[in-house]
């Protein structure tokens, strides 16, 4: 497993660099540091939300609750600092432990209630909003202050933008509890064979409601960072972007049936699709053509992946149905 | 049905030759089946079984050599669907029903009657054959019974009927007993023996050399994709048949009968009247260090969720259980922290990881060792993967390689590598060699025999008893959830098993 | 099977609650056009989620059918407004056209067996830029929406006896007909073949992969029979119009009781499901509640419902359970004797 | 089922307890608006209500389409079936409400539109002009940039027409006063968003070296046009024109990181709105039978650093 899928992601890693070299013979303005950055930047926030919605799916559940949550944590953050004064820091902090307990409560409904996660986590992106709106009194808010919090989306470092390395350091945290941390582990064995893991001792419950609320968390590291660069909030600032975060990680070669999946490969597709905008953005081609190129470009990125289109040997991948059993 | 002249041979496959691109795994090999004969292909995995059947039925295409079937010379490649519609039917080893439908949907299923010029199924006409079908085999079946609400033994007879529907004269069985207990295996013997009576010829694949001994007219023995011989009827014999397929006669160690007295061992785990409302009721016994306690029984006499109760899956009602000396109340997590381990029965659906590599598998067991603050230090956890791999001798040797794709007996030897890598005190092991070819069989055994040597205490669950009487020091029979018998002394030769055997099938049948 | 029959009662136990509470705090909730405008809703999702059902049930799934919503009703409006063919025509061409996206979905997932979700999710980006594309401009190449005049084209939008919308008796018609080939039919059972075991379906002589295709065909289509009735009612169509309706049309067909797993389910449920969630959010707007409030009274219902279904589940699982233990006592009563 | 029942009494509870009392005889008003949580949408209520309150048997109604067609569609036939007096409706789509609002008018319903006239003949239509707003934009830019220079365009998604009128009225003003200005490039932001505004204005400063204008159809995109050229530090060389005025634009104009927007007072939009309604409603003379919608439209105001001022706080939304 581990082997192929870092295969997998190195394939994926190839389909960028393809793509890069394309956009640069296109369009000369494209390979520049500026230019890169600015590309890396706009998936920051698609990054940072996989960085902990890629469990859930490992564990062959789902998130849809990305965007309603994401917009209300912005909402809270700004109402904690700019309407009861609390510290910007205290504030962060209460928000992602917001977010952790709703992630939390969703986790408790799929894990311990046995309800389908799709249709838990699609309730909860419903009533999410509506609350973002209650919360917000259905207002969009501009965040002027304080210059510190500010600073978390629109500031830079080493003439970097900030979220980069939000997101960097997201990531790789995330790629490491998978990777590198029993919890980790335990996550992939529940999405492989629940039974089995729980025969070795794993409780599959409660580490399904810690992936939830993981999710949870990071989704509202996501909203913060979002009202800080875009300083506003408003119940519908990121709406539909979890189907934004899902086609990334799934790109990335993570299965809605559990099981397969890492933050990494979510990132790098998440660039393929940020490159494709960015060179269509740079070429000036009429907005109509953007998701004819981009859905285009997914699925060829997809047949690679699959070994298709490739000269060397083709590697027999399991179709969906085998990968169940 | 005529049993003389040319006639009398069904099948004749001539100088077979099959090569995946590369390595040859069937070479020359001639096999003929007889009209109305039950005859036996057996050989280690890898011998090529599978691959001849493929390609008889259909699944694969040979490079050369001819098949006849009825006389009648069949193309190099050719379908499944032509294959049946020539009458040759298959039994899968794995079972290819679909959950959901009903009995008479799976057995007619892409043969449903329709309505004549219409594809809309005429459902009074095909549960009516079914009903037929079903009343001529005497089956305990019912044509409107969903098939996930019956028995994986009635869902073999479905599978029968299924073929039986497609008149077919020639029914190949892959391992069709392995999840079967005794009296259904009984109860499948006489409907092979009716199958003959009407004149069709099964060809019987299986690992077990009892089944073999009891059924075949003639057996055709295979090894490493070459003919080793046919046997006749009067020639076949279990040891025979063992040595052709491994080709060297078994070193008597290999048959474990010097078994270590228990008296004056400490007890490892004793139970007193345990007892799980509807699953087993008062079991009490001790279980001492070093000693393997054979349990045995039918399928749903308890055996296996006595287990899974001692092991702390599932919960109990009453009873006190004692684990070293101490009062001890089960869970899954203490269990495995003090030094219990668990083989559970079905190892595709219970016991691997299948899509994670054999380090993944053997890992999940062993987070304490090689990851003690939580994060895993590769180093350890490959050398664990490596222990272990080298201990039960998996093949290929490559942590790396993902469990799905290994056969049955190595992915059983990840399972028990798993537990193996740690310092175990006891282990439950349930139906730990259903269908697995002789010689991995042997080497599990030898593997649990070494724990027992080790001093580490084994529960051991099967429905084979040649495995249980060979391995265990004690046999326990269970029937409705009673302890019912025990044994002592134990058997040697395959012979003496299987006369023991069914001695102790009369025991049990009569309580 | 029961079992279905169980769930059913229940949703249909709750819906009915519903109503009475909706139709206590607003009587016009109940009144005929209300209804029948419920049901047409029910009927626009519906019809959708009666081909989605057929794709869930061979374990799939289909993100795709928002664009071709868009792109078919892009296609029929560009006929009106630039033709002078009649309905009888570019209708069924319109339809056609639902049916090849849905075969290029099929395709891929059936040559290539690519995972279905991300091919779909491909093929609505690429449809819904398609829509736009096609969309009827004007001088400065503008998208421009078209009122719709064609009388005859309006019709199957419109109403007939009773204030029942055409749209309502398609969707009857399709679900029950649908309905009746799942279980009555060679292929119906060989989509449930696919879905519940597929290597065994092969086994039997199943050409799965030709299904699959099908199904995905039969999807496309449905989407497209939907287009043609929503724009039809709205007597126009923006390149948009669809997109944002997959989750509506998942939430019918689950809360209908189809699995993800494949399989299982049939279209009784998803219709149940589909008027279920027009009950709610047309429900809403009765109890003259602010805006706000409405999303987390919606997601309140869909959640508690659920829990209601898997426990309905649980406790006649518990009673059988029961019921098995009650025998095997007496058996092993009778075997101690 | 007994548990069914029990769930069943605490909904019954739960919704009985936000179902407000309902006056006898009231008057309903559904307000649609695009979607709500917008600024403007919120200013336009604000207005409306600033009249309401004087009349405590005046229900309003809000709704929230979030920016789709169809479900202003769906609840345009609600608000028929539940016999509401009015609608103030601020269509996604001139063509695709028509049917609907035609409906409504036919069924006795007051229908006034905000800033986007229907198709279909309804009671009236209050407009802050898309077309002559963006004309503005397109005029005053002219005159900052002295007439010359590149100018590129942050669209609204495509088919949305509101913005598509603006950035007609910007292209029109650009091609007929200013020869000399150039339009080099435009691309449009899903959804409004202003995060994406944001990438597609890097796209922008990464692709033209020397780029002098940017008018992004709405103010939100607008603030996030600025985010990027001041992240760019090109803020300086750069007008940035936005269009509606909402309050955190106006303060941005104020510190001259905007350049300016085509300020539209919302409040007295709406004000004027309720009015009109209460006036037929009090009167009970119902949709107006004149063969034509009644326009009424308010001129928009060029925000700059200059004139901004003149806004009063009262009228900053």
């Amino acid at each position: 497993m581990k082997r192929n899928l870092l295969i997998y992601e190195v394939r994926l890693g190839l389909v960028l660099l393809v793509l890069m070299a394309v956009l640069t013979i296109i369009s000369p303005s494209f390979l520049s540091l500026t230019n890169l950055s600015n590309v890396i930047w706009s998936v920051c926030f698609i990054g940072i939300l996989s960085s902990g919605a890629i469990y859930p799916i490992i564990t062959g559940g789902i998130d849809l609750s990305l965007g309603s949550l994401a917009a209300l944590s912005g909402i809270l953050v700004d109402m904690f600092m700019n309407r009861f004064g609390i510290n910007w820091v205290v504030a962060i902090v209460l928000t992602v432990l917001i977010g952790a307990l709703i992630g939390l409560f969703n986790g408790f409904i799929v894990a311990k209630i046995r309800v389908p996660a799709f249709v838990v986590t699609m309730a909860a992106k419903t009533y999410l909003y509506g609350v973002a709106l209650v919360v917000s009194n259905g207002a969009m808010l501009a965040i002027l202050k304080p210059k510190a919090f500010i600073a978390i989306g629109t500031g830079r470092l080493f003439n970097l933008p900030n979220p980069i390395y939000i997101m960097l350091v997201m990531v790789v945290l995330s790629q490491f509890l998978l990777k590198q941390t029993a919890f980790g582990r335990k996550v992939i064995a529940v999405g492989a064979n629940e039974v089995a893991a729980k025969l070795s001792g794993i409780d599959p419950d409660s580490i399904r409601l810690l992936s939830y609320t993981l999710s949870g968390a990071t989704t509202a590291i996501g909203g913060v960072v979002l009202a800080s660069l875009t300083q506003q909030v408003f119940a519908a600032a990121a709406s539909d972007i979890e189907l934004n975060v899902l086609t990334a990680l799934v790109i990335g070669g993570a299965s809605l049936l559990g099981g397969k999946g890492s933050v990494v490969g979510g990132l790098l597709g998440a660039m393929i699709v940020a490159f494709i905008t960015n060179g269509l953005n740079l070429m000036n081609v009429p907005a109509p053509y953007h998701p004819i190129v981009t859905g285009s470009v997914i699925i060829l990125a997809l047949l690679m992946n699959e070994g298709y289109l490739v000269p060397k040997k083709r590697k027999k991948v399991l179709g969906h149905h085998q990968a169940a059993a | 049905m005529e049993t003389e002249g040319k006639s009398d041979i069904l099948l004749e496959c001539r100088k077979i030759v099959k090569s995946y691109n590369g390595p040859i795994v069937l070479e020359d090999v001639n096999f003929s089946v007889k009209r109305g004969e039950i005859h036996s292909l057996v050989g280690e995995n890898g011998a090529g079984k599978s691959t001849l059947v493929k390609i008889i039925t259909g699944a694969i295409e040979r490079n050369s050599g001819d098949i006849l079937f009825k006389g009648q010379a069949l193309p190099l490649q050719y379908s499944r669907k032509y294959a049946e519609n020539l009458g040759i039917a298959v039994i899968y080893q794995e079972l290819s029903l679909i959950p959901g439908m009903t009995v008479a949907q799976n057995i007619f299923l892409s043969r449903e009657p329709l309505y004549p010029h219409t594809r809309i199924i005429n459902k009074r006409k095909m549960n009516a054959m079914a009903q037929e079908l079903i009343d001529r085999y005497q089956f305990p079946l019912k044509p409107s019974d969903i098939i996930d609400n019956i028995s994986i033994a009635q869902r073999q007879l479905v599978e029968i009927l299924k073929a039986l529907s497609g008149n077919a004269s020639l029914m190949i069985m892959d391992e069709p007993t392995s999840s079967l207990t005794r009296t259904e295996v009984e109860m499948l013997f006489k409907i092979i023996h009716t199958l003959k009576s009407e004149g069709i010829s099964v060809l019987y694949i299986s690992h077990r050399m009892e089944e073999v001994y009891a059924l075949s007219d003639r057996v055709t023995v295979l090894r490493d994709g070459k003919l080793v011989s046919v046997l006749e009827k009067e020639q076949i014999n279990p040891a025979e048949i063992i040595r052709l397929m491994i080709g060297h006669k078994l070193e008597e160690n290999a048959v474990y009968h010097n078994l270590p007295k228990i008296e004056g061992r400490k007890p490892v785990l004793e139970v007193e009247g345990l007892t799980s409302v509807g699953k087993f009721t008062d079991i009490s016994f001790t279980l001492h260090e070093g000693e393997v306690l054979g349990i045995g029984g039918l399928v749903g006499s308890g055996r296996t969720e006595l287990v899974r109760a001692l092991y702390g899956i599932d919960p109990y009602n009453k009873g006190i259980i004692r684990y070293l000396g101490k009062p001890w109340v089960p869970s899954v997590h203490a269990s495995i922290r003090s030094g219990i381990g668990f083989i559970p029965e079905e190892r595709r659906i219970q016991g691997i990881l299948a899509p994670l590599t054999i380090k993944r598998n053997i890992s999940i067991t062993n987070f304490d060792r090689i990851a003690p603050r939580g994060v895993i230090k590769n180093k350890q956890e490959k050398q664990l993967a490596i222990d272990g791999i080298r201990l039960v001798n998996v093949k290929p040797p490559d942590p790396e390689v993902v469990v799905g794709n290994l056969s049955g007996g190595n992915q059983q030897k990840v399972g028990l590598a798993k537990w193996l890598v740690r310092s175990l005190k006891l282990i439950f092991i349930d139906e730990p060699t259903v269908g697995i070819d002789v010689g991995t069989k042997e080497e599990i055994y030898g593997h649990i025999r070494t724990l027992a040597e080790q001093g580490v205490s084994v529960i051991l669950v099967s429905s084979d008893l040649p495995e249980l009487t060979r391995l265990s020091d004690r046999v326990l029979i269970l029937r409705k959830g009673r302890i019912i018998k025990e044994f002592k002394e134990c058997v040697l030769t395959s012979e003496k098993i299987l006369r023991a055997a069914s001695g102790i099938l009369e025991e049990y049948d009569e309580a | 099977m029961s079992s279905h029959v169980v769930r059913w009662l229940v949703l249909l136990a709750i819906m009915i609650v519903l109503s009475l509470l909706i139709a206590l705090v607003n009587p016009l909730f109940l009144s005929t056009g209300n209804l029948m405008k419920m049901l047409q809703e029910a009927s626009q999702t519906g019809i959708v989620a009666v081909g989605f059902t057929l794709v869930m049930i061979t374990a799939g799934i289909d993100m795709s059918i928002g664009a071709i919503i868009a792109v078919t009703s892009m296609v029929s409006i560009n006929f009106i407004s630039y033709t002078k063919l009649p309905v009888a025509v570019f209708v069924p061409i319109t339809l056609l056209v639902g049916m090849i996206a849905g075969a290029f979905n099929g395709f891929f997932i059936t040559r290539f067996k690519l995972p279905e979700f991300i091919v779909t999710l491909g093929t609505k980006s690429i449809l819904s830029g398609l829509a736009l594309v096609i969309a009827v401009k004007d001088s400065m190449g503008f998208v421009q929406n078209v009122y719709i005049q064609n009388e005859s084209y309006l019709w199957f939008g419109s109403q007939t006896f009773g204030g029942i919308y055409r749209t309502t008796i398609a969707f009857v018609i399709l679900g029950v007909a649908t309905q009746l080939f799942l279980k009555n039919t060679r292929t119906g059972s060989y989509i449930y073949a696919s879905g519940a075991n597929p290597n065994a379906a092969k086994l039997s002589g199943i050409n799965t992969e030709r299904i699959v295709f099908g199904v995905y065909i039969f999807s496309g289509l449905c989407s497209s029979i939907a287009a043609i009735f929503i724009s039809s009612r709205m007597m126009t169509a923006m390149p948009e119009l669809g997109l944002g309706q997959e989750m509506d049309v998942i939430a019918s067909v689950v809360l209908g009781g189809t699995a993800f797993s494949g399989g299982s389910g049939d279209i009784w449920g998803t219709m149940i499901g589909a008027v279920f969630l027009a009950l709610i959010k047309n429900g809403i707007l009765k109890l003259g509640i602010s805006p706000w409030i409405q999303p987390i009274v919606i997601g309140g219902i869909i959640v508690v419902t659920v829990i209601i279904d898997v426990w309905q589940k649980k406790i006649s699982d518990r009673l059988a359970a029961k019921a098995k233990l009650k025998k095997l006592a007496k058996a092993s009563a009778q075997s101690a004797a | 089922m007994k548990r069914t029942s029990l769930i069943a009494l605490v909904l019954c509870l739960v919704l009985i307890s936000f179902a407000g009392a309902q006056a006898v005889e009231t008057f309903k008003i559904a307000y649609i608006p695009t979607s709500i949580g917008q600024p403007n949408t919120n200013a336009w209520l604000e207005g409306m209500m600033r009249v309401f309150r004087k009349y405590p048997n005046v229900k309003v109604q809000s709704f929230d389409p979030q920016l789709r067609a169809d479900l202003q569609v769906s609840y345009i036939d609600d608000v028929i079936n539940q016999k509401y007096d009015a609608i103030v409706l601020q269509a996604v789509d001139a063509a695709a409400l028509s049917a609907s609002v035609k409906a409504a008018e036919s069924k006795g319903i007051i229908v006034i539109t905000v800033n986007l006239a229907v198709l279909a003949k309804h009671t009236a239509s209050v407009q802050m002009a898309d077309i002559s707003a963006g004309y503005l934009v397109g005029k005053e830019m002219g005159k900052q940039l002295g007439g010359k220079g590149n100018v590129a365009i942050i669209q609204s998604p495509p088919g949305a027409l509101l913005g598509v009128n603006r950035e007609k009225g910007f292209r029109q003003a650009i091609a007929e006063l200013y020869p000399n200005i150039k339009i080099v490039a435009a691309q449009s932001a899903e959804g409004w968003k202003k995060e994406i505004a944001i990438t597609i204005m890097n796209s922008f400063l990464q692709s033209f070296k020397q780029l002098d204008g940017v008018f992004a159809v709405n103010d939100n995109m607008a603030e996030g046009a600025m985010i990027a050229a001041e992240a760019a530090g090109r803020l300086k060389d750069i007008k940035i024109w936005g269009a509606n005025g909402q309050k955190s634009t106006l303060e941005l104009i104020e510190q001259g990181k905007i350049a300016g927007t085509a300020y539209n007072n919302c409040y007295a939009q709406g004000t004027l709105i309720a009015e009109m309604l209460m006036e037929r409603l009090t009167k009970h003379l119902g949709p107006s039978k004149d063969p034509e919608t009644k326009v009424i439209q308010i001129p928009p105001f060029a925000a700059t650093k200059e004139t901004v001022g003149q806004i009063p706080p009262e009228d900053r939304w």
